[in-house]
C-alpha cells in the first residue's frame, strides 16, 4: 500500500500541514468561504493586509479584468488590526489552520506598533510584512523597491515580534536578489515572492482609466511566468524558505512553483475564479505524490533540471 | 452559499441580444431570494474571460431551475450566449441580501430600467404569489425591440405602465417621467419603491424617493472579481450620514435603501 | 463628406503615414509577408535586431506559450547587419515605408560600428537602439537597466549617425522614467516602450525549464496593463515621442497606448497571432477617426481624462 | 501563401483523441503539397491559447477541402475538437518546403510513428496516382486502438507494414524493428526513406539511413509561434557540416534531408 505523502513544510518555525497558503487580499479576513469550503485543509491563510487604523481604501472601480488577469487598486482596504482582531478573528478561533496577519505601515514606527498588537495576539501565527503594495500612495510599495528601507522595516518588525516574519517582495524592481538579501540579513524568516506588477488600463469610448486610481497591480495567471521568475531568482539566492506565489490556478501551476525553489506556495486570484483552487491544489498535490511516489514534498522544492539533462528520474 | 457545476436546461435568445437561460439547481433553487445573484462561470480549461460574471436570478422554474435573462455587452456575455443545452456551467449562489419584503402597510411599486427587469421579475412572482398585491411596475427600455417578457409579466397580472426613449412604445421618454406623473398624481399614496435599472435611472429614482421620503431598495451593480467579500472590490461609496466609508455590493447588497448610498459619487 | 483623417506623425523627423509600426524580431527581416499583406500600407517597418556580426541564438526551444502571452528566449539570432544590407534589404527596395533597424551591440563600440554601416545605407530611415533584450549574456538588458550606461550607448549611436535615433526600453527596472530622461538628454529622438518582461517557465513532467535557455522575455496581451501603464509614466515625464508597444492585438487596444501618451505604437506579438493585425489597426484607427471625427490621429495622443471628468467632449 | 477564414465541414472522431478535419478552400487545396502544413486558428476574440498551431496537410478532398488529421495533446487540440462543422476557422498556407519527389529510378519507402501518417497520407496518395508505384508504407503505433486509416491506405493499394509497441497488433517493437528487418533482407535495394513520427523515431530512422547510405526525408516539428518566418523560434540545430548553425522549421522544413540535422541536439 502506498505511504500517505508527507506534505508538510516549515515556515521559520512554523509547521504548514500542507504548502497551500491563501494569498492577502484574495481571502477576505479568513471566514468567507467557510461555507464553501474546509478551511482546517488549507496549509495557513493569509488574512488582508491589515493596517494600524482602518483604511477606506480607494473610489471604484477598484478592480478591472484584463487578458488573463485582473488589475485591482484596492488600496488596502481594512478594518484595521483592533477591529480585526476583536470582531473578525474570534470567527477563527475553531479552524485548525494557522492563520497569517498581512501587516501594513504607512511608516516604519506603524510597522512596529502593529506587530507589537500582533505578538500579544496568541491565534496570529505568523506575520506577512507586506512592503509592496502598489496601490497605496504613503510607503506601500516605495519601501520595498529599495534594499535599505527594506531592511529596515524588516528590522521594526522583527524587534517586536518572536513570531516568524514573512517579508513579501514587490517585482517592480530592477534586481530583486538585492532586496532579498537586505532583508534576508535583517532577520526575515522567509519571503513571499512577489506582489502584484504595476499596471493600467483604458476605457476607450470614455477615454478615462478604467481604475479611478488610475494605476493597479496586476495578478493572475498573465504574471505567472514573471513571477515563477522571481521565485527561482531569489530562491537560488536566499537561504531562508521563499513562498511562491502569482498566477497559481491550479496544482501544476503550484508544482512549476516549487520546481524552481519555492518552499510553499499561495493562491490569490484564482480563489475569484473558483472558491475551491487552494482545496483542490492541496488534493492535487497529494495526488501528485503518491502517483510520482514522492514521500515528502520538500523533496520536489528545487528540483528543477538542466535543459539537457536526461529525464528518466522523474 | 453553494457552489455547483450543472448543466444548461436552456438559453435561448429573447430580444436583440437578449437572452435567458436555465440550469438545474434544485439546492440553488430552493435557497435563492429575490435580489439575490449567481456567479457564473462557463467551465473549461481556458483563462481569458477569467472570472465569472453576476447575474441576477431572473426566476425559478419548475422549483428546481434557475432561470438569469442576460443582455450580451462584452466577452463573457457573448461567450454565455453562444452555450447550449447540455453544457456544464459553474454557478456559486445565491449571493448578496436580496430585497426585504414590504411590511404590512406597505404597497410596493416596481420600477424597472432595460435589463432591470432581470431581478424584479422574481420579486414580482412572489409578491404576488404571496401576498396577492395589485402590483404595479413602471418599465423603460431604450426602444420597442427591447421590450422583453411583456406577456409573462401580464399574464402574472402586473398593471405595466412603459416608456421608451424612442417612443416607439408607450411613452416617449424615460421611466422616471411616468414615474414623476404617477407620484404627482396619487400624491396621498406613499407606495415603497424596488427599483433596479442603469445606475443614472437609480440615482434619478433615489432623489425623488428620498425627497418624498419613500421607502426605495435599489438594485446596485459595481465590478465585481468574487462576488463573496474576499476582494474588496465591489465598493460604493456609502452616504456620508453613515460611517462606513464604503459598503460592498456583493456583501452589503446588492440590494440598498437609497439613502445609503452617496449617490453624488455614482 | 467626411475629410479623410490624417493618421500621420512624425518620430525625430521622420514622417510616419499611420503610426502603425511592426515590432523588432516579430516581422522577420520586412519581407517575408510580401504575399499577405501590402506592406507598403503600414507606418514604418522594424526588422528584427541586428548585430555586427551574424548571431546564431539560442539553442531550441525558444518559444512557449503562456497564459495570453508568449516566453521566447530566441536570442538576437540574426544573419548580421552587413549580410541584412546585402541579402535582404533589397527586397525592400520597392516598398514605400520607411524601413527602421533594430541594433543590438555587445559593446559600446559594437554600437557605434553598426551605427555607422547604418549611417551609409540610405534605404534605412532610422534606428531602433535595443538597449533591453533579456536574452542574451553580454550587454543586452544590462544596459537598458542603468540611467548611465543607457545614455552612453545612446550617446554612441548619436555620434555616429544623422538618421533619427529611438532608444528601446526595457519594463524590468525600478524607475523607468529616469532611465528614459538620462537617453532624452543623450539626445535619443524617440523611445520604444516597452521590450519584454524577463519570465520563465516550468515543464512538470520532466521538470525542465521550457526554454532551454530557462530564461525568456514575456510579450502579448498579458503585458499589456504593464506596457500601457510604463508608456503613461514615460510619456508624461519626456519631451520626446513615445511609440508604445506590448500585447496590442486590435486598433481598440492601439488606441489605449495613444490615448496615454503613445505617439506611434507597434505591433509585435499580434502578428504571429495574425499577420494582418498591423493592417486591421490601420484600418481601425482611420475608421475610428472618421466616425468620431478626429481630423488629424495626433489629437488622440495623451487625451487621457481623470476618472472623474465628465465624458461629454467624447 | 494564403490567409483564409473558412468553415468547418467535417470533424470527426475517427480513434481515441484522434481526428480528421476538414474545411473548404479551393485555393489552398490547389496550392498545398505533401509535406506542407498550415496554421490553424479558431476564430474567436478569447485569447487563451494566443497562438495558431501547425497542422500537416493530410489530403485534399473534391478538390477543394484540405483535411487534417489531429490528436488532442493540450489545449489548443482540446478545443479544436469540440468545432463542429459549419464553425469557423482561420487558416494561414500552405507553409513549408513539402517533400522532394522521388526521381526517376529512385524507390520510396514511408515510414511513419503515430500521427506520423498525417502528412504522409497525402504524400502516398500523390506518389501512387502519379507514378503508380509499388508503394510500402511501414507504420509504428503505440498500440492497436491508435491504428487510423488502415482500410484507406490499403485501397489506395499500398503495401503496408504494422508494429505496435504492445503487441496488440502486427510485429510487437518499433517501427525501426520492422525497417531493419526489411532493409536487411533486401539489401540490394536502396529505397529512398520518407520518415514522419516522434523525433527519437525519426532520429533512429535518419541515423540508418545516412549509416546506409539512403536518400532520406523527414518531417520534423518544433514549438512555432508564427509559422511564417517571423519569430525565430522553430529553430533546429543543423549538423555542423553546414555553415548554418540553425534550420527554421517553418522556413527551410519542416522536410529536411536526413544528414542536414544534427540528431545529437535533439
Ligand atoms: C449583482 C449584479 C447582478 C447583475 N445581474 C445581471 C443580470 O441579471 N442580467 C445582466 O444582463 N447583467 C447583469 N449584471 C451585469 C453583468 O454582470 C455584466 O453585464 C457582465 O459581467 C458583463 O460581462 P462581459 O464579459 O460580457 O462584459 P465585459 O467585457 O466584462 O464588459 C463589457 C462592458 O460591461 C461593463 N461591465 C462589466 N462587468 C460589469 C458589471 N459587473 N457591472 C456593470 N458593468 C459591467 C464593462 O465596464 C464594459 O463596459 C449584473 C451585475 C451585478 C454586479
Ligand atoms: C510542421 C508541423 C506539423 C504538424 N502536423 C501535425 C499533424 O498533422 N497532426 C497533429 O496532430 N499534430 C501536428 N503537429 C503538432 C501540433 O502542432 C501540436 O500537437 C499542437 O500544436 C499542440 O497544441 P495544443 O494546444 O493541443 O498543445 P499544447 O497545450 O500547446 O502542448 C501540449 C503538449 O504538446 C507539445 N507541443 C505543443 N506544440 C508542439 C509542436 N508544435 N510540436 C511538438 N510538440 C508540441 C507541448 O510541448 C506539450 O507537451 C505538427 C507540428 C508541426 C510543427
Ligand atoms: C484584490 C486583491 C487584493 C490584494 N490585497 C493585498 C494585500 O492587502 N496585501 C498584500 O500583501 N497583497 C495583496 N494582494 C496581492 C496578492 O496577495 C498576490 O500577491 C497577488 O495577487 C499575486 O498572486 P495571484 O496572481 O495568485 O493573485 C492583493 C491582490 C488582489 C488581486
Ligand atoms: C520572438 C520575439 C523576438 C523578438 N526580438 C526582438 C529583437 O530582436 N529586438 C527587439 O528590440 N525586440 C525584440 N522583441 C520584442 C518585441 O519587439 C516587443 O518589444 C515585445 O514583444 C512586446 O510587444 P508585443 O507584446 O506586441 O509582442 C522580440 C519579441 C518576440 C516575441
Ligand atoms: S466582489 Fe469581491 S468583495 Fe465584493
Ligand atoms: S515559427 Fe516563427 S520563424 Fe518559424
Amino acid at each position: 500500500m502506498p505511504k500517505t505523502p508527507n506534505l508538510s513544510v516549515e515556515i521559520g518555525g512554523l509547521i504548514l500541514k500542507n504548502p497551500v497558503i491563501t494569498a492577502s487580499g484574495t481571502f477576505g479576513y479568513g471566514n468567507e468561504l467557510n461555507q464553501l469550503i474546509n478551511l482546517s485543509s488549507l496549509g495557513a491563510i493569509i488574512v488582508k493586509g491589515l493596517s494600524l487604523e482602518p483604511m477606506p481604501g480607494n473610489p471604484p472601480p477598484r478592480i478591472v479584468e484584463t487578458p488573463c488577469g485582473i488589475l485591482n487598486s484596492i488600496g488596502l482596504a481594512n478594518v484595521g488590526i483592533k477591529a480585526f482582531i476583536k470582531e473578525k478573528l474570534p470567527a477563527l478561533h475553531k479552524i485548525k489552520t494557522p492563520i497569517i496577519a498581512n501587516i501594513y505601515g504607512h511608516s516604519m514606527s506603524e510597522y512596529a506598533k502593529i506587530t507589537k498588537i500582533i505578538e500579544d495576539t496568541e491565534k496570529i501565527a505568523a506575520l506577512e510584512v507586506n512592503i509592496s503594495c502598489p496601490n497605496v500612495e504613503k510607503g506601500g510599495m516605495a519601501f520595498g523597491t529599495d534594499s535599505y528601507t527594506a531592511a529596515k522595516v524588516t528590522e521594526h518588525v522583527k524587534k517586536n515580534t518572536t513570531k516568524p516574519v514573512i517579508v513579501k517582495l514587490t517585482p517592480n524592481v530592477t534586481d530583486i536578489t538585492s532586496i532579498a538579501v537586505a532583508v534576508e540579513s535583517a532577520g526575515a524568516q522567509a519571503l513571499s515572492v512577489t506582489n502584484t506588477i504595476l499596471g493600467m488600463a483604458v476605457d476607450v469610448p470614455t477615454r478615462k482609466p478604467k481604475l479611478a486610481n488610475i494605476i493597479g497591480g496586476l495578478s493572475g495567471p498573465a504574471i505567472k511566468p514573471l513571477a515563477l521568475y522571481l521565485v527561482y531568482k531569489v530562491a537560488n539566492r536566499v537561504k531562508i524558505p521563499v513562498i511562491g506565489l502569482g498566477g497559481i490556478m491550479n496544482y501544476e501551476d503550484a508544482l512549476e512553483f516549487l520546481i524552481v525553489g519555492a518552499t510553499a506556495i499561495q493562491i490569490g486570484t484564482a480563489t475569484f475564479v473558483n472558491p475551491k483552487t487552494a482545496i483542490e491544489v492541496v488534493d492535487g498535490l497529494h495526488n501528485y505524490c503518491l502517483r510520482k511516489k514522492i514521500h515528502t514534498i520538500n523533496q520536489i522544492t528545487g528540483s528543477l533540471k538542466e535543459y539537457g539533462e536526461s529525464n528518466e528520474k522523474s | 452559499m453553494l457552489q455547483e457545476k450543472t448543466f444548461i436546461t436552456f438559453n435561448r435568445m429573447i430580444a436583440q441580444n437578449i437572452y435567458l437561460m436555465g440550469f438545474r439547481s434544485k439546492k440553488m433553487a430552493l435557497l435563492s431570494k429575490p435580489g439575490q445573484f449567481l456567479m457564473i462561470h462557463l467551465v473549461g480549461t481556458q483563462m481569458d474571460p477569467l472570472l465569472a460574471r453576476p447575474f441576477s436570478v431572473h426566476s425559478i422554474k419548475d422549483n428546481d431551475i434557475l432561470v438569469i435573462l442576460y443582455k450580451t455587452v462584452g466577452k463573457g456575455t457573448s461567450l454565455l450566449s453562444l452555450s447550449k443545452e447540455g453544457d456544464t456551467i459553474s454557478i456559486i449562489g445565491p449571493l448578496g441580501n436580496g430585497f426585504p419584503l414590504p411590511g404590512k402597510n406597505q404597497i410596493p411599486l416596481l420600477v424597472a430600467g432595460g435589463m432591470g427587469i432581470a431581478p424584479l421579475f422574481f420579486l414580482s412572482q412572489l409578491l404576488i404569489n404571496i401576498k396577492k398585491y395589485e402590483l404595479k411596475m413602471f418599465l423603460g427600455f431604450s426602444t420597442s425591440q427591447e421590450i422583453v417578457l411583456f406577456n409573462e409579466l401580464t399574464s402574472l397580472g402586473l398593471d405595466l405602465s412603459i416608456a421608451t426613449n424612442d417612443g416607439s412604445y408607450g411613452k416617449k421618454g424615460l421611466v422616471t417621467d411616468i414615474l414623476d406623473q404617477y407620484l404627482e398624481k396619487k400624491s396621498s399614496i406613499k407606495p415603497m419603491i424596488y427599483a433596479c435599472g442603469p445606475v443614472d435611472m437609480l440615482k434619478e429614482v433615489s432623489l425623488r424617493a428620498i425627497s418624498l421620503n419613500l421607502t426605495c431598495y435599489v438594485s446596485l451593480e459595481s465590478q465585481m472579481a468574487c462576488g463573496l467579500g474576499l476582494c474588496q472590490g465591489c465598493a460604493i461609496k456609502a452616504n456620508n450620514t453613515t460611517n462606513k466609508p464604503y459598503y460592498y455590493v456583493c456583501q452589503d447588497g446588492p440590494i440598498f435603501l437609497a439613502e445609503m448610498i452617496d449617490w453624488g459619487s455614482l
